[in-house]
């Protein structure tokens, strides 16, 4: 089973040179550590920013500048400042072109649920709506099972959902997906030390298996 | 040039009154209007519908409306950083509106711009979509979402001048230019504020045209809800 | 007869402490060299300029800086620059309180046709359908009579109109006349030495006349 | 960063093919492409859809792409400055489609934004109207008008870095940034073009994101069409 370090950096293997990224809260952040050096990629942050830096030291910080987790940030080099119209343009308009973000559940045709449970109390769904709907590519980061060991890979999501016909690619502790058109997850890697059939026993939705599924390789 | 200037927080929010609707700039504790929901606190008012992004904490920023009971409403893409609002939410006392973020965001820049309605992808198939006109361009489908207009907007700004233009700074741009424009009264605190002319006007984000009155704030918190350092 | 400059002169007096104001093309410009030095306003430019100054001196002369009449200008203090769907967005908005433009007719429920001749080169209708589709009080400056001597005061426009029911006020050559909000021109003022007589025979629309008409009043 | 950096306007201009839709920024003559229009000029290309504010004049700006009968069609709010345009519109050479400047300035920032529909009031009740869907909100009148985007957009910015990101001056800001974001390509020509980190992220017009190619151009006429003096 691969760590939550483990699953940001097999995420960060998806990342093309050139791209412009939104990350999530909680895993997708992670995926920040990963990305090779070599590549040149820009951080879009949906309060305002375009090119998030690393943390900064206590010395950089700046109450003014924070990410749409609300941690402290610094800028990147030739990064640019924006309103929330002009933020959500950007995403809506289709000029981020990967976002990567968690989920509590994701169904075979790609619909995915990640914003409320039915009898807790719900903070909203912040602007995760806008970056489903909007992404020309979408990357969920999770695990492969809910901690009472229910599948979160799903015919249809039992959550209420928070945008449909979406997700493209699944990356979970046990394995990377992807969302077949016509339906289904269809196999793509295992984790090391992961078998097919364990894989098959905890995703309820439909399973593509074609041919032999290599294991992820970790540099 | 117009001179917008009033004395400070009390004189700006000397006219609100009890059921209005204020907007309030600021994405998560970055860029509120500190003195301003200082000087609302002192007043005698209650049942406002708030639109803001978030809602503070327990605290700190709208935080402590709502723990003073003002708040009948609020109208936000995230909240729940703070137990009140949720004893609030659940026993009845308050309502809330959810909104996705983008929508929001673009909803409230249409309120400014005289736009009456738009359509956005977010929200489709979702409960948000819900009793919404929903329609197909170029084979995707869009929700038709409404301008948001307030009768006051209530914003933070790092400069500003008696003119009423504004500069941010940083991330506490945010929602605060959208909503400038959206308030029929918008109320501008800034950090510094200098006499028209002296700001570049190639570097305003927000025209004075849209501020009606404006003061220069004090002893402003800033608190940072996630202090997250490098090593 | 009013020459250009005292419709200027009159329409000035229409302005307000404080009001933010949008000047059409012709007549309408001239109506900044009247304003009372005692009032604050600001004159809108809808090709991005909050504020516009003076014409410039021959060595202020700033090519990247024009009015939406393509002439060159300076920023007065305090001014904003903005690009051009912020421009509308503030005329849209209901931000700009006071536009003041040029007119082919004007119809006695408030049309107004300002852009089109049929027959002839049409050269556009440029921000005029926003401005006076989108302003709280609209004042058109024009000559009562075309050069063949029509009124262009009318009961229907007979031109494209430019938008509907929008028009609050007309000051001519001849007369200063209020829409009615059930239509109809009310005559507010006489041109100095212009009879009641000569404005009714020169109005093809419904002209309200109700009481002694004082005559413009020039300091 | 990402760096965007072209050689120059031929480079930059070098796979616009025939019969593509192009978008031009500038108002009247102030902030046009100077640079990219004189590399077009050169392409054995037509057959192109222009959206811009304004034609140019006969001998500058789109004027130029006019005479060489290089454009079928403008996407316009007021055209008409120059002679060759009117003889081309008269004998059906040349298409034109006039749109309410604000209306024109909106479609083309929707464009950007990802809104493929609004309503406007710019419009109800003239020949603009007709063929639209018309809805009343709030006791008036409003005209649901859609996006434009573009295969390419060009601008010129004052200044630029590798990242792309633009800083414009004056009023040559006008339509550049909306246009900007509404091209699948966006190719931006600056006055000064610095390395990314030089410019001040606050004082960015065009987040660099919108922009695909960036070079310095040269040259700049910047030609004054109404050349008005104070005595």
């Amino acid at each position: 089973m691969l760590t939550k370090d483990q699953i940001a950096q097999r995420i960060a293997k998806e990342v093309k040179n050139g791209q412009y990224i939104n990350l999530g809260i909680g895993i997708p952040t992670l995926v920040a550590n990963y990305i090779p050096a070599n590549l040149e990629v820009v951080l879009q942050s949906e309060n305002g920013l375009l090119g998030i830096g690393p943390f900064p030291t206590e010395d950089q910080i700046d109450p003014d500048l924070i990410n749409a987790g609300k941690q402290t940030v610094t800028m990147a080099k030739g990064s640019a400042l924006f309103n929330s119209a002009e933020s959500f343009g950007m995403i809506r308009g289709g000029h981020v072109h990967l976002t990567i973000l968690g989920a509590m559940e994701v169904s075979e045709n790609g619909d995915i649920a990640n914003w409320k449970i039915p009898g807790k109390m719900v903070k909203g769904m912040g602007g995760a709506m806008d970056l489903v709907a909007s992404a020309d590519n979408i990357i969920v980061a999770m695990q492969h099972c809910s901690r009472s060991g229910e599948s979160k890979l799903l015919s249809e999501c039992s959550l209420p959902i928070t945008g449909i016909r979406c997700v493209k690619k699944i990356v979970t502790d046990l394995a990377v997906l992807e969302i077949a058109k016509e339906g289904g997850f269809i196999l793509l890697e295992r984790a090391p030390g992961i078998s097919v059939e364990e894989i098959k026993s905890k995703t309820a939705g439909k399973l593509i298996i074609d041919g032999e599924i290599p294991e992820m390789v970790f540099e | 040039m117009i001179d917008k200037t009033v004395k400070n927080a009390f004189e700006a929010v000397a006219d609100i009154p009890s059921n209005c609707m204020l907007m309030m700039g600021g994405f998560g504790l970055t860029g509120i209007p500190e003195n301003c929901i200082s000087a609302i606190l002192e007043k005698d008012i209650s049942g406002l519908t708030i639109v803001s992004n978030n809602a503070g904490v327990d605290d700190f920023g709208i935080g402590l409306l709502l723990k003073k009971r003002m708040v009948k409403k609020m109208i936000s893409s995230y909240v729940g950083e703070n137990a009140e609002f949720e004893r609030q939410l659940l026993s009845g006392e308050l309502e809330v509106d959810l909104i996705p973020q983008g929508t929001l965001a673009e909803r409230v820049r249409a309120g400014g711009a005289g736009i009456p309605a738009f359509f956005t992808p977010a929200g489709v198939g979702t409960e948000v979509a819900e009793g919404k006109e929903s329609r197909e361009f170029d084979g995707k489908m869009y929700l038709l979402e409404s301008w948001l207009k307030a009768d006051f907007s209530i914003v933070k700004a790092w400069k500003g001048d008696t003119a009423g233009n504004l500069i941010f700074k940083g991330t506490a741009r945010n929602f605060n230019p959208l909503m400038a424009a959206a308030g029929k009264i918008c109320i501008a605190e800034v950090e510094e504020l200098v006499e028209a002319g002296e700001l570049n006007p190639n570097e305003i984000h927000t025209p004075g045209i849209y501020v009606q009155r404006i003061f220069q704030g004090s002893n402003y918190e800033k608190r940072i809800e996630q202090r997250t350092v490098s090593k």
